[in-house]
């Protein structure tokens, strides 16, 4: 009898904790859907804002999202799939290597507050590149690299070696190899990371406050070095500095509703990609 | 791996064999520079092509390589089309494109595929039977015109008609190449080698001719190895 | 002569790669060196002992006064707080997820759990001023939810998706032979996994706490947005906090470059890198030695 | 639009919301000319006028001296415009019984002396501070203003309207924002607060004729600093804000012209 | 599997023998329901202890493993000190507090581990060597009074000390316990077992005394699997 109320009670409480998350998402997606639906409209997304940001759309938070998930990826995605090329293709197990392993690991927890401040020495005062779309997708682009590097290695890593001794044994050099046979036989699994790491960076908001988020600007953001709005960051304006809260309300929730939805459809390309490549093998 | 001395004679098939583990994939590696990839491997003695030293830093290993071709174990065709996997090396080497053509349905022909895939070249190279796989992995060595082919057990992962189709190549082929396999079968490596060459634990025990070694063999452990009593 | 080319080339993009995977070290290392010399510029003004001891953060008074102290217990209340509601969850969800979920509904709840995760910060902060902290305002019947229980829930949420996973990793990795071990000894599935599956995954577990702390620590938006910024002293879950990233967040949009002020930002942030860094390795040394139990 | 074509303004977060409104109505007359404004804080603007990170700043206080020092080291010149006038209003729950407050008093409760309601009303309730951070002009203005500290259990909230939102549901809060956060805030909810100083009568932020006249203790002007040597650049907006358009919109949101 | 009749007699050793995949294991533990943990699998027929049916839903599947223990190819003691592992079992099922004590005691005395770790019971039970690992682990489902005891390749993953000493256990152990065990060794069996059951492709091939299935095999392919012909 007692064993059997701690069965049932075991059995709640493992269940109660999966649901309860499960109950997390729903009410995270129920509460902004069923607020934020009715403020979208194609005039929401294809026009600027208008009378002091209280009407109008949000055209150029999209356009300045877009621009620095742009910059970010011609940043960090060469970079990241070279690094996790050297480790995994070139690298023999030696000091170097483990330190910068070591490195990518730490790089992944710090917190993007810090990778704002240090965007903000280097591009913004260092570089002089100013306050810009080009310096907040550089910062954006430290941020995503060793999350690409992982994700990268993770596919090479899948890669048999039969595939590389294959060229290798017909006479083509290391690059060859990695350039014909490799990188396109992994181009999935790095695609999946690629995706899923930007999409992580096109809702950041810390590592831009410092780095060339605007408020508000005419028009859209048409260079690099020029400031920009963003999806993230206009939705935490709209909910805590925009001077009519109260009024400007079912546009935050809007801009929550379009932020939620590109991170999703970009998951769901990156999931959809990872399934089309298991159901293949 | 010590005490390894061999002459692998021109136009012959040398068949390398031991138990498991005692290094003749190893071995085979060698002759092309295959562990240049993998390891901090020790490497010491000298292995020659006619007078070239392979291991001569000055000479490059991808010209080695192209000399000196490899069919590993499991087929590995690239993935790509058929045409394209013959192409490949050819490309890469730069052989003159109006040739290529040319080259690769000989090969082809050599390995006696051309009639089997002449109309599907474009097919991806993967959706072959595993024998018609192996056979292609033959015939993208072949278009090279090595002087060495070097093959590890390559028909370990076949049915017995692939194997038997595979070991008509190999005679075939050994007028053009000096070939060196390596077998886990005693039946096969009476079949189709010349030579033989007795491994066990890294050393070179015994190498002679095939009947030789397998009729009257000279050391106990390649008595015993033959006679099937351990391995 | 092709051949010696094509071989150059290979080299020379070898010695690139090599550079580029170098790059990870000097970003790591200048991130340091940029926290340090900043901070070194910091403590040539204030005095690192009243940073460490005083209690008062108030960089705008007259004579200034910069103490760590009350951003630090803040950020370790909050960050606390959401580890006692995302630990139990987490691990417990990851325990139903690989010890008793049919595949099928597995093939539900992982990507429910990778959408959790994939959710921007500033949404979730979002909600907190919306939703949870008037939520929590009604419920403890206080004026404003704006505090360290209201951080505390929203970065569980955030930091449960890497808990989850990390912890289901290391349930799975727990060899079947414990499992049929206890099994066969009349254990039932419950006592087995309480007491022998859990506890031989304990590392994994630990490294999957330390990771989810590391990122509750970390998180700038929704605490930000959520929990008050007061920066006086926390005395408990319904007082308004203020985290060492807020601070950053905040008043690095309003000092002057190269003032005490703006060296003292720098200096807390390193306060803060070398916690991660420290929670890092320590998750790190955990995994380890979880693969070291596995072998 | 071309960098060269963007006029970056920055600062002040009393002000952000006045200039987008201005840059709006700016921009459809003169559409070659764009705006890119970001608020921050007074003193994010002045820094970025230092680093050359924007071309004007925004401030709702006046330079310090520290910062001169800053200007003049790296040799930047700078001038200074008043655009307009603000009135810091503070505010109450319309359910706390108190209309008016001294500024004696005031400096009592924001300091942390009076820790409740019951020393200044009949309620007792604990007081809870809503105020802005540490380095807003704000809060530098109604802290030198008031010659005291903070006390460290004000909440530091991210905005004016944050302030607003919190004291509608907070009974026993109190906080100060910019006039023009007042009139667009909605009064639901809400009681300004009239403010008198020794012996003369209370004032309200939001009496224009006591404001013209110089009265109300917390008026203070809005300033944009610019460099000397990008006037060329910034002068169509200045002349922009100083014409009826501009002082209209600063009117109608809740601010107050220069005289 | 099918067709599998078998009666283990009370108190003697039934040796379980057959070529690998046969199914040896797969029968073995379906006389604990160790399948209920993993499978989709079909179960026709019945299963008898005594009279009480092991497959009956009714039957709660603790009662019936803790009469009936296992002991598995690999030592797998919990990652938990010496005296944890054998207390745990009787933890769970509530054995009087001042009673485990003296029933562990007596417990590891029956398998001859007491005087090897009667000093450090607090020691983790991975630090043991693998036969006593293997030991600890019999004495762990002994401590349990169960009526029968399952093994599969029980001294498979040790050195011939230790499997010396567990079959000397085993034998041991028969007077109290009925022992089924699996086993690859024929010398193993012939020396440890009252009866043996061979098994071919997942059939019972041939089963009676152990003398009688060794010196004088019926069936056909018993002869060949006990005279060492395949397997
Ligand atoms: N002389 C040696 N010194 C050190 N290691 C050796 C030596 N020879 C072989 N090895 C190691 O032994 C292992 C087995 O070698 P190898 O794969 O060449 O064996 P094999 O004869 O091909 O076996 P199989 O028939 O199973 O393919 C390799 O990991 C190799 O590193
Ligand atoms: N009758 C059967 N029907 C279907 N599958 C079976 C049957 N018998 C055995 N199998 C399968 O064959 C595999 C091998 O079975 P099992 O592990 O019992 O063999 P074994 O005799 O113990 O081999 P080993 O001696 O190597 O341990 C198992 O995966 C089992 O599912
Ligand atoms: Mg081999
Ligand atoms: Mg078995
Ligand atoms: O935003 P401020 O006007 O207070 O600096």
């Amino acid at each position: 009898m007692k064993k059997r109320l701690s069965r049932f009670l075991n059995w709640t409480i493992l269940l109660g904790c999966t649901i309860l998350v499960c109950l997390f998402l729903g009410i995270i997606l129920f509460d902004i859907f069923s607020k934020g639906m009715s403020s979208l409209s194609w005039g929401f997304i294809s026009q600027p804002p208008t009378k002091g940001m209280t009407h109008g759309g949000i055209l150029p938070a999209i356009t300045g999202t877009l621009w620095l998930t742009l910059i970010t990826t011609l940043f960090a995605v060469p970079f990241g799939i070279a690094c996790a090329i050297y480790l995994n293709e070139y690298a023999r197990p030696s000091v170097l290597t483990s330190m910068i392993r070591a490195s990518i690991r730490n790089l992944a927890g710090i917190p993007s507050i810090i990778y704002g401040l240090f965007g903000l020495a280097l591009f913004v005062q260092a570089l002089h590149l100013g306050t810009s779309v080009l310096s907040a997708g550089l910062t954006l682009g430290l941020l995503s690299l060793p999350y690409i590097i992982t994700t990268t290695e993770e596919a090479l890593k899948r890669i048999p070696d039969s595939m590389r001794e294959a060229t290798l044994a017909l006479g083509a050099t290391q690059f060859e190899t990695i350039k014909d046979v490799v990188l396109p036989k992994a181009l999935p699994g790095i695609l999946t990371g690629v995706i899923l790491t930007l999409s992580r960076a096109a809702g950041e908001t810390a590592p831009i406050l410092f780095t060339g988020v605007a408020f508000y600007i005419n028009g859209s953001t048409t260079s690099v070095n020029q400031e920009f709005m963003a999806l993230p960051y206009h939705l935490y304006m709209l909910s805590t500095q925009h001077q009519s809260i109260e009024q400007v309300r079912p546009l935050a929730y809007g801009t929550a509703v379009v932020l939620i939805l590109l991170v999703f459809v970009l998951n769901i390309i990156a999931f959809y990609i990872r399934f089309k490549q298991r159901t293949q093998q | 791996m010590k005490n390894i001395n061999i002459d692998f004679p021109k136009n012959q098939v040398t068949s390398l064999i031991g138990p498991s583990g005692c290094g003749k994939s190893t071995l085979l590696r060698c002759f092309n520079r295959m562990h240049d990839l993998s390891s901090d491997a020790k490497i010491e003695g000298s292995i020659k092509l006619d007078d070239l030293d392979i291991y001569d830093k000055k000479n490059s290993v991808t010209e080695i390589r192209k000399r000196i071709g490899m069919v590993f174990q499991k087929p590995n065709p690239l993935p790509k089309s058929i045409y394209e996997n013959m192409s490949y090396a050819l490309n890469i080497h730069q052989f003159p494109k109006n040739e290529i053509q040319k080259l690769i349905e000989s090969a082809l022909k050599e390995s006696y595929l051309w009639e089997e895939v002449k109309d599907e070249l474009k097919k991806p190279a993967v959706k072959l039977s595993g024998g018609q796989q192996q056979r292609l992995c033959i015939a993208r060595t072949t278009v090279l015109r090595p002087e060495v082919i070097l093959m590890d057990e390559p028909c370990s992962a076949l049915d017995p008609i692939s194997t038997r189709k595979i070991e008509e190549l190999i005679v075939s082929l050994k007028k053009d190449y000096t070939i060196v396999i390596v077998t886990h079968n005693m039946q096969q490596a009476q079949r189709i080698s010349d030579k033989v060459a007795f491994m066990y634990l890294g050393e070179l025990v015994e190498f002679g001719n095939c009947q030789d070694v397998f009729q009257n063999p000279q050391n106990e452990l390649t008595k015993n190895y033959v006679g099937g009593h351990f391995g | 002569m092709d051949v010696k080319k094509r071989e150059t080339t290979d080299w020379l993009l070898k010695q690139l790669f090599k550079a580029i995977g170098l790059i990870t070290i000097v970003l790591l290392g200048g991130i340091f060196m940029m926290l340090i010399y900043n901070s070194i510029a910091f403590f040539a003004k204030v005095n690192p002992v009243d940073f460490f001891t005083g209690y008062q953060w108030d960089p705008g008074s007259v004579d200034g006064n910069y103490s760590i102290l009350p951003l630090l217990a803040s950020t370790g209340l909050v960050a606390a707080g959401s580890m006692l509601i995302a630990v139990p969850l987490g691990i417990f969800t990851a325990a139903f997820l690989s010890e008793f979920a049919p595949g099928k509904l597995q093939a539900v709840l992982k990507p429910v759990i990778e959408m959790l995760a994939a959710i921007p910060s500033v949404a979730i902060g979002f909600l907190g001023i919306v939703l949870v902290g008037p939520g929590i305002a009604k419920l403890f019947g206080i004026q404003n939810g704006l505090n360290a229980l209201n951080g505390s829930v929203l970065l569980a949420v955030m930091a449960l998706p890497t808990i989850i996973t990390i912890s289901e990793d290391a349930i799975n990795a727990v060899p079947k032979t414990y499992r049929e071990a206890s099994l066969a000894l009349g254990a039932d599935k419950w006592a087995t996994l309480f007491q022998v599956t859990l506890p031989a995954a304990l590392p994994g577990l630990i490294a999957a706490v330390m990771l989810g702390l590391g990122r509750a620590l970390g998180e700038t938006m929704t605490v930000l947005m959520a929990t008050g910024n007061a920066s006086a002293m926390p005395g408990g879950f319904l007082d308004s906090i203020r985290t060492i990233t807020a601070t950053i967040a905040i008043e690095m949009g309003e000092v002057p470059y190269q003032t005490t002020h703006y060296f003292a930002l720098f200096a807390i942030a390193a306060v803060l890198f070398l916690i991660t860094l420290a929670i890092n390795f320590l998750g790190e040394y955990f995994a380890n030695s979880l693969r070291k139990f596995q072998a | 639009a071309r960098d060269s074509d963007t006029i970056k303004i920055k600062g002040s977060d009393t002000e952000v919301n006045l200039a987008v409104q201005l840059a709006e109505t700016f921009h459809s007359d003169n559409p070659e000319v764009f705006v890119s404004i970001s608020g921050g804080g007074s003193g994010l603007g002045i820094a970025s006028l230092l680093n050359g990170t924007a071309d004007m700043a925004n401030s709702s206080r006046s330079i310090n001296s520290e910062e001169i020092v800053l200007f003049h080291k790296k040799t930047i010149t700078i001038d200074s415009f008043i655009f307009a006038q603000d009135a810091i209003a503070f505010v109450v729950s319309d359910e706390l019984p108190i209309d008016s407050i001294s500024t004696k008093t005031l400096a009592l409760v924001l300091s942390g002396t009076y820790k409740n309601w019951s020393s200044v009303t009949s309620k007792k309730m604990p007081v809870n501070i809503y105020g802005r951070q540490s380095n807003s002009g704000t809060h530098d203005f109604v802290k030198k203003k008031l010659k005291i500290a903070f006390s460290p259990h004000a909440k530091e909230m991210n905005g004016n309207a944050q302030i607003l939102e919190a004291i509608k549901q907070d009974n026993s809060g109190i906080g100060y924002v910019g006039a023009g956060y007042v009139i667009h805030g909605g009064s639901k909810g809400l009681k300004v607060l009239t403010v008198y100083s020794g012996e003369d009568i209370a004032v309200s932020p939001l009496n224009s004729k006591m404001i013209a006249a110089g009265k109300y203790f917390f008026q203070r002007p809005l300033f944009q600093y610019y460099k000397s040597n990008s006037y060329d650049k910034v002068k169509p907006f200045l002349d922009f804000e100083k014409g009826q358009i501009g002082q209209k919109i600063i009117k109608e949101a809740g601010y107050y012209p220069v005289n």
